[in-house]
């Protein structure tokens, strides 16, 4: 067991990528080497030191590394980027593309994390205790490949366009999002305990959205299918009753928005087409 | 005394992105004095280019702009851009691709974020374009060959006036010998005088514009729409316009930023891109934006074969990088990533939300800029330049991507110092400082 | 006064007929001169190969077409990128590369030489800002002709002369080197959504065929004197069985050259060498192709090899396009030109497994190897179509190797295996057939005389590749000739050392080829003015405005040549 | 009174940019809020008359006006420039994009507050207020 504590030496101006911190970085490294290690802060690439006071804590087996970042971290980008094992601990808040190509391992945001967190996730699991920005598990612009497997948690509210372009995997959200979760999802399953600003499951081809919370409108290019008593996650079978659509029909699609239908009235009109 | 007086043939108007090519400007004695053919925008651009000129360069001195030299101007730019960690140089698209050019030079020798004024006008098209693609054409096609032709929240009358009467509507082509070939709806928020022009209006509600396209899709492709009002349009007219759109021989969906700016943005191009790449399985269909400033396609098209990317580009690590939402200058500037700004041909703090203008005033800002602008009040340095397309030459890109080269109509003041020798005398400037750390 | 000396490589050098002699290549000021001083600096190429810089005939370079896939394709560029130096200019790749970042590639692959084939001409001025801003390589263009209005109309009215006269008023306007025709016709049926099949399809309110257009434009190429043949894309481009097309194509312009030199170039015939009636039984056509250009000098061709990697497809053939995009499902980009083309892009993954991929790759080796005149078929992935040109190496491996071939045979899909005549292909290309295919059959079928070769007088073009042709064998070490290839040891353009050990050491400035066929002034006037009273009908541009000047190209090379008319 | 605020481009703003940014004809064009007369009526206040703009990002005083181009109630514009920019968003929800149209905004009367020229309104934005 080997901890790394990266303690933030004072607020930046300007951005810093700082994909070098990942576990599997900093396995077989001394002090000295994570110090040596280059990351950008603006257009200059400085030594790791000079962001962050470094200390290694270490039972002398690196098998298992454990990363704390310590102190406000809003501007550092790219935290765990490919970590495939191991553990992440931001302290505070965390920068744009936490867990970016994240394959395994795990890593826990107690603050806030910024957007494109676990863009192009493979595996691996994270947890942000305070709020995500935009883009949650998407893909980079431009590919029809957004988060393909892992587990993604947040406490707080996301933004826009949760599991854009989304294959596989799950993103649980506590609270609220913005619009349009599921755009463009091929698969897996988005989750919001919250409301939804609307457009839930735009044009997703696949995949589940289910919204607990109030879903404001649901597009016209999904067909409501059926009222559901329960709807299961996994091994979770979460109460309803549920109005069942699926969409979106413009893509062809076959995949399912769940809304919670107490707390939609406005979406009552369905309930003509239910056969009885 | 007798004045000198020529009739130019054929001018380029630098406005809009509809860069009308067929003024005629009336010069004497040096000066502008009529100009025939244009619209009363461009009337008032070509005979008021000179209202409002300052000829120095500004600096600030204790929290004032006072006159200063050239070299002065471009040694303080130089010396600000060189020691930026995180510069952003933004504008570009009311000057000309070489000025991009030499920006895009400059912008990766001092590592800093290039971004031009598509980033609040168009930008969420190319981010729809990226997921979906594009199904388009030069305006000629569309004046040759369209009999439908609908303006989604845009008002050309007003944005690119001369628009409707030279590519669309109200143009003759050769299929197409008159306005009664051609049917025309308007779809936007309010009746805009655009809008009094068309056979069509359908009036939708304000953000509901993603809704009303997706409702569109489905009834092109032949599905019932389940709700009977969507978007304040009641479904039955929405059936109406898909029979519309697919029993055409051609048609073209001109979009504006009433798209890209409400509700939705992006997916609202994403929508609608996808509702017209439909439409090709059963008619000729075409979109295109409208784009707003003369060159602002000029500033995409350099920056995309120079880059790859064709705005937002960020070079801080030496290389071309691209996301909008993090490269793009709103969100650099709210952010307050940025140490130190680059303006040329904008005014950024006439056009972005007060937030962008707080951190801008915080920071060294360099302008370059025909006028003075509420940008020049809060600048560092400021420089008067030449103004492309009246006092000087330039390549621009027409809305439609075509490539034109402008010609100067009149000589600049004395003195004066055009877009692209102020910025290569800048790079000259802090390539001397970067090679010689 | 710069002088330089190679000194002890194995030389190839077809044209003059060296083929790999040791021999010293002097060089001053910019040409390949008898000899040269003590004071010269010299490059020792004992024990590597030294060539003649290459010549590419046909890829896809610049333009509104190749800038509309790279703003379609931000993924394409993330992960394959160049960092700005103090010599060299930052860029992206991967299928579509920035304009500098093309430059540089081609350079580090020992080409000198590169032609854009495919501009429409009222965005050809679009075309040459960016092979202005592509560094280090010579470069012309192809403007699009026998879609457009002018050309259909004149020849329509059997008005060969005036029709030759307008072609060669476009080609000054735009600063074109030849007259390339993309499905002629078709496009203009594109523009209304519609299709032509074959040549005898009238054209949509044009009274005319593809078949009478492709002899009109040949016929005025003929009058023009151009340098190069008509560079024609046939009719029919990746339909099934389109490869009677082709012949057909060919066949249409027998006998009007004469004296047995060719008269048409058909490109990437790779893609329209399909035999069989549905997708599950498409075959190559390959050896019906070589068989009539082996008989017929009046023909040369191009690969258009596909390699298996995720490239991006963009043709001018808006019809061809919209097919793959329906068969793929990718994004689709489409751009109509008004009176003139049209154009389509779709991205695309070559994939070894995909029955109808495979067999493509097996068309283009198969024509390269069955047709067996190396001058009249050139190397091309008609790049980024079937892959990118960093990809020759490889292609080049294949040529060279028939081990190298059964490698890639052996993962291909195994239904197209058995169907293809490939794997009883023995013929391996020699260096100097290499050289052929790559420079010297490509300068001569561009008429390029001081390029592809190392001839007293010559540009002095050149690359050096770190590869003992007397040592390895490129049938058994096919890797070591891929990667000797990838990297050239040097290139030398006009003299400078522009490239060492495959890194960028200076980036000059290229020329830009453009051809100015003079016609007769009475008939030249009569044309302009012709052209003048339809202009504005036709453009939504004043015709002022759409001639280009010579002063817009930064080396404008003009290449002067007196026409028949 | 609760409205949507569109802005956007207009031919007025469009003529008077060109013509000069520090010029009257620029402050009359593009220091507006144009509403449907009802809506002004129910302000209590004529055309021409100041009104107040106000929504989550910020406040500012505007010339009211007559809508142009037929408006609907609830719904005002205001032309591009310094002005509306005091009141428009700056999230743009990773887009780049900030929301320039369809933004919910409270319109008052302010017949005698004072129009801010562009140097004090530009002082204003940047003394961190």
């Amino acid at each position: 067991m080997k901890e790394v504590t990266l303690t933030l030496k004072q607020e930046l101006p300007v951005p810093v990528d700082a994909r070098e911190i990942s576990p599997n970085n900093f396995r077989e490294k001394s002090v000295k080497d994570i110090e040596g290690l280059k990351i950008w802060t603006g257009n200059r690439q400085v030594a790791l030191a000079e962001v962050f006071k470094v200390a290694v804590n270490s039972d002398g087996s690196d098998d298992e590394v454990r990363v704390r970042v310590v102190g406000n971290a809003s501007k550092i980008r790219k935290i765990g980027y490919r970590t495939s094992s191991g553990c992440i601990v931001v302290e505070g808040n965390a920068g744009m593309y936490v867990g970016e190509e994240m394959s395994g391992g795990s890593i826990v945001v107690a603050g806030d994390a910024g957007s494109w967190l676990g863009m192009k996730m493979k595996g691996g699991q994270i947890e942000v205790k305070g709020n995500a920005g935009d883009y949650v598990g998407s893909g980079y612009r431009g590919t029809a490949i957004g988060m393909k497997g892992g587990a993604i948690l947040i406490h707080g509210n996301a933004g826009q366009e949760v599991g854009c372009w989304m294959k596989d995997g799950t993103i649980r959200i506590k609270g609220n999002t913005g619009l349009m979760p599921g755009m463009h999802m091929q698969g897996g399953t988005v989750c919001i305990e919250g409301n939804c600003e609307g457009r839930a499951g735009a044009q997703m081809r696949g995949g589940k959205v289910i919204i607990f919370g109030k879903a404001s409108k649901v597009l016209p290019s999904f067909a409501f299918e059926e009222i559901k008593d329960k709807i299961k996650i996994g091994e979770e079978k979460i109460q309803g009753p549920f109005y069942v659509f699926s969409g979106d029909m413009n893509e062809k699609g076959t995949g399912k928005l769940s809304v919670n239908a107490p707390n939609n009235p406005q979406l009552n009109w369905c309930e003509k087409y239910v056969e009885t | 005394m007798t004045l000198s007086k020529k009739i130019i043939p054929n001018v380029i108007c630098t406005f809009c992105g509809a860069t009308c090519d067929d003024l005629e400007v009336t010069v004497e004695d040096g000066k502008v004095q009529t100009l025939r053919g244009g619209c009363s925008t461009s009337l008032n651009k070509f005979v008021n280019y000179n209202v409002e000129r300052h000829l120095t360069p500004l600096v600030k001195k204790d929290g004032k702009l006072e006159e200063t030299s050239y070299e002065d101007a471009i040694a303080r730019s130089a010396g600000i851009l060189a020691n930026a960690k995180y510069p952003i140089l933004y504008g570009w698209s009311s000057t000309s691709n070489e000025a991009s050019r030499a920006g895009l030079e400059l912008a990766e020798w001092v590592g800093g974020v290039m971004d031009n004024t598509t980033t609040v006008c168009h930008g969420p098209t190319l981010l729809g374009v990226h997921d979906i693609g594009e199904v388009s054409a030069s305006l000629g096609e569309i004046r040759q060959r369209a009999d439908m032709i609908i303006y989604w929240g845009s008002n050309p009358v007003h944005s690119h006036p001369h628009h409707v009467m030279r590519y669309s509507a109200l143009s003759k082509g050769r299929f197409r010998s008159s306005r009664k070939d051609r049917t025309m709806v308007v779809v936007d928020v309010r009746k805009t005088d655009t809008a009094k022009l068309a056979d069509q209006f359908i009036q939708i509600e304000p953000n509901s514009d993603y809704e009303l396209m997706c409702a569109l899709r489905m009834a092109v492709r032949g599905d019932e729409l389940e709700q009977d009002i969507i978007a304040g349009v009641p479904a039955e007219r929405i059936e109406e316009l898909a029979d519309l759109m697919i029993s055409c021989q051609f048609g073209v969906i001109f979009f504006g930023v009433g798209l890209t700016m409400t509700q939705g943005k992006h997916r609202n191009i994403d929508v609608a891109l996808s509702l017209v790449r439909d439409l090709n399985s059963r008619t000729k269909f075409i979109i295109m934006p409208m784009r707003g400033w003369y060159n602002v396609a000029g500033a995409n098209q350099v920056s995309a074969w120079v880059t790859g990317y064709p705005y937002a580009v960020d070079l801080s690590q030496g290389y071309p990088r691209y996301n909008p939402g993090d490269t793009t200058a709103v969100d650099v500037l709210v952010r307050g990533d940025c140490d130190a700004a680059l303006v040329v041909a904008s005014d950024p703090v006439s056009n972005f939300p007060v937030e962008v203008t707080r951190h801008l005033a915080k920071i060294p800002v360099i302008t370059i800029d025909p006028h003075p602008s509420a940008t020049s009040l809060i600048s560092e340095v400021v420089f008067p330049t030449t103004i492309v397309g009246i006092e000087t030459g330039g390549g621009i890109y027409r809305m439609d991507g075509v490539a034109m080269v402008t010609k100067p109509v009149v000589s600049p003041p004395p003195g004066l110092h055009s877009d692209v020798e102020i910025l290569q005398d800048i790079l000259t400037h802090v390539k001397k400082l970067k090679m010689g750390q | 006064m710069t002088e330089l000396l190679i000194r002890n490589g194995f030389v190839y050098d077809p044209l003059n007929g060296i083929e790999g002699e040791k021999a010293d290549i002097s060089i001053r000021d910019g040409k390949v001169v008898e000899s040269v001083g003590s004071g010269a600096t010299v490059i020792d190429a004992n024990g590597m190969i030294v060539m003649p810089g290459g010549v590419d005939i046909h890829s896809h370079i610049a333009g509104s077409k190749v800038n509309a896939g790279r703003i379609l394709r931000p993924e394409d560029h993330e992960k394959d990128v160049e960092r700005h130096t103090s010599i060299t200019r930052a860029g992206t790749g991967h299928s579509i590369p920035s304009t500098f970042t093309t430059g540089y590639r081609y350079a580090r692959l020992g080409y000198t030489t590169v032609f854009e084939p495919a501009t429409p001409l009222l965005k050809t001025r679009h075309t040459h800002e960016e092979l202005n801003d592509t560094p280090i390589v010579d470069k012309g263009c192809f403007p699009l002709f026998g879609n457009d209005w002018h050309t259909m109309e004149y020849l329509q009215q059997g008005r060969l002369e005036e029709c030759a006269a307008y072609i060669a008023w476009m080609l000054r306007a735009t600063k074109g080197y030849a007259i390339k025709v993309v499905n002629p016709g078709g496009v203009e049926a594109w523009r209304w959504g519609r299709y032509l099949v074959g040549l005898e399809d009238k054209v949509p309110n044009f009274d005319i065929t593809p078949r009478e257009i492709i002899r009109g434009v040949c016929k005025a190429n003929q009058l023009l004197h151009l340098p190069h043949t008509i560079h024609v894309h046939t009719n029919d481009l990746a339909k099934i069985g389109n490869y009677q097309t082709t012949i057909d194509t060919m066949d249409n312009v027998r006998g009007l050259g004469g004296d047995n030199k060719p008269v048409i170039h058909i490109t990437h015939v790779q893609f329209t060498g399909r035999t069989g009636s549905a997708w599950h039984n498409i075959g190559s056509g390959a050896p019906e192709i070589a068989d009539y250009v082996n008989k017929h000098d009046h023909v040369t061709v191009d690969m258009g090899q596909i390699v298996f990697m995720d490239t991006t497809t963009m043709t001018a053939d808006g019809g061809f396009q919209y097919m793959l995009y329906q068969l793929s499902g990718n994004k689709w980009m489409n751009f109509d030109v008004e009176v003139e083309t049209g154009a389509g892009i779709v991205p695309y993954r070559y994939r070894r497994n995909n029955y109808v991929n495979a067999i493509q790759w097996g068309i283009g080796l198969e024509l390269a190897l069955l047709i067996k005149d190396p001058w009249r078929i050139y190397l091309t992935t008609d790049h980024p179509n079937g892959g990118t040109f960093t990809k020759y190496p490889k292609i080049i491996s294949w040529l060279m190797s028939r081990k190298a071939r059964e490698k890639s045979m052996a993962r291909i899909n195994s239904i197209a295996r058995n169907k293809l005549d490939l794997p009883d292909i023995d013929r391996e290309y020699t260096f100097s057939e290499i050289a052929i295919v790559t420079r010297a059959g490509t300068a001569k079928a561009l008429a390029l005389k001081q390029k592809g070769h190392l001839g007293v007088g010559a540009d002095a073009d050149v690359a050096v590749y770190n590869l003992n042709p007397t040592k390895v064998d490129p049938s058994k070490e096919y890797r070591l000739v891929r990667r000797a290839l990838k990297k050239a040891a040097f290139t030398i353009k006009d003299g400078r050392i522009v490239v060492k050990n495959g890194e960028i050491v200076e980036a000059p400035t290229g020329r830009t080829y453009w051809v100015d066929s003079k016609v007769s002034e009475g008939l030249m006037h009569k044309v302009e003015s012709e052209i003048r009273d339809t202009f504005t009908d036709y453009y939504t541009l004043q015709m002022d405005n759409y001639a280009m000047d010579d002063s817009e190209l930064v080396r404008s090379s003009r290449v002067n040549v007196k026409a028949e008319i | 009174m609760n409205v949507t605020l569109i802005s956007g481009r207009s031919l007025g703003q469009a003529k008077s940019k060109v013509t000069g940014k520090f010029t009257e004809e620029y402050l009359r064009n593009v220091a507006v809020c144009e509403l449907h007369p009802e809506d002004l009526k129910a302000l209590g206040i004529a055309p021409g008359q100041n009104v107040r703009v106000s929504t989550k990002s910020g406040t500012v005083v505007a010339r009211s006006a007559v809508a142009s181009q037929a408006s609907q109630r609830g719904v005002v514009f205001m032309p591009y420039g310094p002005w509306v920019n005091m009141v428009v968003p700056s999230e743009t929800s990773g887009t780049g994009m900030p929301s320039l149209k369809g933004i919910e905004a409270e319109v008052t009367a302010a017949p005698n507050e004072k129009l801010l020229d562009l140097r004090s309104l530009v002082e204003q934005m940047t003394s961190g207020r």
